[in-house]
């Protein structure tokens, strides 16, 4: 394995405290948990705090996106794992300003029960918690089990639009409803090429034959709905266009926010090529982009491969989006 | 009737967490097959921590509350609410117990299944460690009053289940999306849980005085 | 090659189409030269313009970098090859405001010569321009000799201080000497653990066997100063702070800024890992870190390695650093 | 006194582009041997547009013009401004000449290399395409009166001149850091230049005409 990297079982608590030097102008770690990083103002009093989670390899996803006008306080697992119930409560605690938290969180069995059992002791703290579980992928069920779907890089968008209702003062209930309206206004799919490795494992967690590529690919590797040969990079732009917007069906007219991330290892150069056909593909279907981000947003590790979400926007949204942000990975550097 | 005291057994525990770790390799291989390949490693963490932990004359209870803390508070992914609420609720039910006989048996290990269903939503056939973990709990129940019978058929109970997932199309979890592409592999869960009913009741039949 | 890719020939193109689709609200393309970017407002009466180019695969540079407080105009090469004379000539004609144009680029023998061929043109129309050619990689050439080493991310902070102190409104000689000052304070080195692949010409461009890594490498797998057992994560980032601050040679006390960057396969989770390490040694070395940057800043292709970067702070470079920033891979999102 | 008309001799530098699109995979293979494995792919992209654009009657300095024209605006790299130069200030030496002898001939090649000279800064021996270049402007200048001779020994002075880079270290450009691992390897622009200079002396003879 050709990486950075001390003892594979150190990797996590390493990367938070680089992460939290690095940033301390805007975050910092939360007390007595090393696994809970808290934007430099929070919790704010009175202001709706805003939480996360999710493993770890995904950088700068989750914890990149902790800081002003986006989420007050993140909770971090192992690599492509849950963090533990604890450290949600924590993260639930650090963020709360005494008007209650929203979690927002992907689809993912262990996040799901972890979020529960720390919604749980937070009630018994007193603290009003409600959740948002973002479920963007399409590939990861049919749309009559939206629930089943995992949650990918939309929960950038949730996270942003959410944050930004807490920060102009909304209370919790419309604050939930804000990303609860986000992430359902999101779709994504995401391309695998070649797989990652877990330092602690050894070996790629899967396998892609050269030559091929699978589509509906997971941020773990979960496996996607096809392996089929390697298309060209607007064939692969096409097809992941039409997945999302034949399932999301938008009308004509309607305007969008798109998101296209690298996996990890795909030079960002050719994201720019993706986008370049995806953007033509999506107003060729009548759509109007209103702003796009493309970038390494939301990763696995050394996968190569890209994501792509697109979120309807309406003018609640647009003003959201808009809002000024300060985390070290979406905002002023 | 024939128990083992709970003071001092607490080295069963120690003795479950030095097989899961080393079968680390072994379960992340079966999960990488069609999960994503940790869960080997995330039980080795949590379980050897955990042993380091416990005290050499530890009881029973109280090495299972260890354990569970451990998993709870350290490990996160899946398996800590998982194995952490099975394991807590393991350690709730005999904590008052000096001697554990096949009835305590059988209620300590119906209360971990509750405790897992309180958090997961698995059920039998899912391919999942509820298939090893059901049929071990419905074989220490209809095995109460022997409980040298019962250690026996509760361990292999558990491997039968664990063996009956091969066959299964996983219904949750990272593997559900293979559809039949998850056949043909044990599931990971169901491995590790076979291990740890495995050497719980090797280490209580060890322990087995007539009382 | 698993590679987002449609023609390779096209794939310059299609790249800066799609950057300048993506962040149209930010650049546009020069008018008759699809190789040109011009930040949006460019060019601004009055201010002395600032120009930068190199060749691509450097993803988000060279053209990220493009934007209001910036560069306002940045002329594109092929993968890994310097930009025509004509591209620059065409950047400057884009960034002139009236007030002269300094150019910010790299030492490497294209780019000196096709500079060198585009001020002259300039020249001929009457514009003014000044160079600073970056030189920060100290692996590339002995002190002695500085002004053979290659520019590598040591430029990001040029761009940064130049284009603030023209949006201050210096004039053409103050934003010349405040990027060769920023430049000047610059020293970087990099390592390479894995090798990229130009796809037009479809297999590595160099190798590294496993489990070992070259110090010192290029931004385009130019050899190091010497391969050697992969280290663990620690022992890189010490061997890399050690080569630059022995080079940088700082009194204590002196105030840096640090810029850890990806070479592009790296996951962001082992670049925190290093800076974690790099950080430590800085202090321990005396030094005050003001500001840190980890992230893919400077990339090529897909390497696996990252690269280190210490500016040595003063007030001014401290106040430019500050000022705010809208260019995609810097500033608000 | 033998010549070869410039009207009409465009094909020569048609000719000299689809030499350098045949060699595009081995001009890249021995730059990627020391150096980052483009140059290929660069002269590949230059020339090969170049010929497209060259009328089929086209003089030899216009097409020189036009090949000169596309490097520098459409190739950039090194090669852009270094053969860039060196093509139009060919081309400008022999603009008005009806026929180009061994002494116009000379004057061209001498033109060219002082083009390269006005923007690189290569020295002979500095492993670079100046080694084939140099020792072809001294063969051209030493057999000015025998333009047949002059043909022949300046395609085999740029050949011999590339071979001498086989054993030289590079002091400039992306290959100068190898030091003694650059020896071994002949330079990519030494090879491509000797291509070039071969195919314009083969493509001179050819049109030679007793004047
Ligand atoms: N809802 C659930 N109930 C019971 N067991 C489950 C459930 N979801 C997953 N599992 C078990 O978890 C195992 C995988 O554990 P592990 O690999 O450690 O976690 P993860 O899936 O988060 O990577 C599966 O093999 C399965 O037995
Ligand atoms: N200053 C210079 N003068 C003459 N030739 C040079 C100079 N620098 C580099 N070269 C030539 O350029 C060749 C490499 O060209 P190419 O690979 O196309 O460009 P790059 O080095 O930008 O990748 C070298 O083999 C060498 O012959
Ligand atoms: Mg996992
Ligand atoms: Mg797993
Ligand atoms: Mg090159
Ligand atoms: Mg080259």
């Amino acid at each position: 394995m050709q990486r950075f990297l001390n003892d594979p079982d150190d990797i996590v608590d390493e990367t938070v405290r680089g992460f939290v030097r690095a940033h301390a102008d805007r975050v910092r770690l939360c007390d007595g948990n090393a696994r809970v990083v808290v934007a430099r103002d929070a919790p704010v009093s009175g202001k709706v705090g805003i939480v996360t989670g999710g493993g770890s390899g995904h950088e700068p996803a989750f914890v990149g996106y902790t800081g002003a006008g986006m989420v007050d306080a993140t909770a971090i697992g192992e690599l492509f794992s849950s963090p533990t119930a604890k450290s949600f409560h924590d993260a639930i605690k650090a963020a709360d300003g005494g008007a209650g938290v929203v979690v927002l969180y992907g689809n993912y069995a262990g996040d799901n029960m972890n979020v529960k059992m720390a919604s749980r002791m937070a009630a018994k703290d007193g603290v009003e918690v409600l959740t948002v579980v973002a479920n963007d992928d399409v590939s990861s069920a049919p749309p009559e089990e939206r629930e089943k779907r995992r949650g990918v890089a939309g929960e950038i968008f949730m996270w942003k639009i959410g944050g930004a209702k807490a920060a102009e003062g909304a209370d919790a209930a419309a604050v939930r409803d804000a990303a609860q309206g986000a992430i359902d206004a999101c779709r994504s799919v995401g391309v695998g090429l070649a797989p990652c490795t877990l330092p602690a494992v050894g070996h790629p967690n899967f396998s892609i034959e050269a030559g091929t590529m699978e589509m509906g690919i997971g941020h773990h590797g979960e496996p996607g709905t096809s392996v089929t040969k390697l298309g060209t990079a607007d064939e692969i732009a096409s097809e992941m266009t039409r997945i999302v917007l034949d399932d999301h069906d938008l009308p004509s007219g309607t305007e969008v926010a798109v998101l296209v991330s690298g996996l990890g290892a795909t030079p960002r150069g050719e994201l720019y090529v993706l986008y370049d056909r995806m953007a033509r593909d999506i107003e060729d279907r009548g759509l109007k982009i209103h702003k796009a981000y493309v970038g390494d947003y939301f990763t696995s590790l050394e996968m190569v491969g890209a994501t792509l979400t697109v979120m309807a926007l309406d003018d609640e949204r647009k003003r959201l989006l808009a809002a000024s942000t300060d985390c070290p990975a979406f905002g002023a550097a | 009737m024939a128990s083992f005291p709970n003071a001092g057994s607490g080295g069963i525990v120690r003795d479950i967490a030095a097989v899961i770790v080393e079968n680390r390799a072994y379960l992340s291989e079966i999960d990488g097959k069609i999960g994503d390949g940790d869960h080997g490693v995330n039980m080795a963490k949590g379980f050897g921590r955990a042993a380091e932990r416990i005290a050499p004359d530890a009881s029973l209870s109280d090495a299972l509350s260890t354990l569970s803390d451990v998993l709870m508070s350290e490990i996160g992914g899946s398996m800590g609410p998982l194995y952490g609420m099975f394991f807590a609720e393991m350690s709730e039910t005999v904590a008052q117990d000096t001697h554990i006989d096949g009835a305590r048996f059988a209620a300590m290990l119906r209360a971990g299944l509750e405790g897992i269903e309180a958090v997961g939503a698995a059920k039998v056939g899912d391919k999942t460690m509820i298939d090893a973990l059901v049929p071990a709990v419905e074989a220490a129940e209809a095995n109460r009053s022997d409980i040298t019978a019962q250690l026996r058929e509760v361990a292999s109970a558990a491997e039968a289940g664990r063996d009956s997932t091969t066959d299964m199309v996983a219904k949750l979890g990272r593997a559900a999306r293979l559809g039949e592409r998850s056949r043909g592999v044990p599931d990971a869960g169901a491995t590790s849980c076979a291990l740890i009913l495995r050497n719980l009741c090797d280490g209580a039949a060890r322990r087995l005085e007539q009382g």
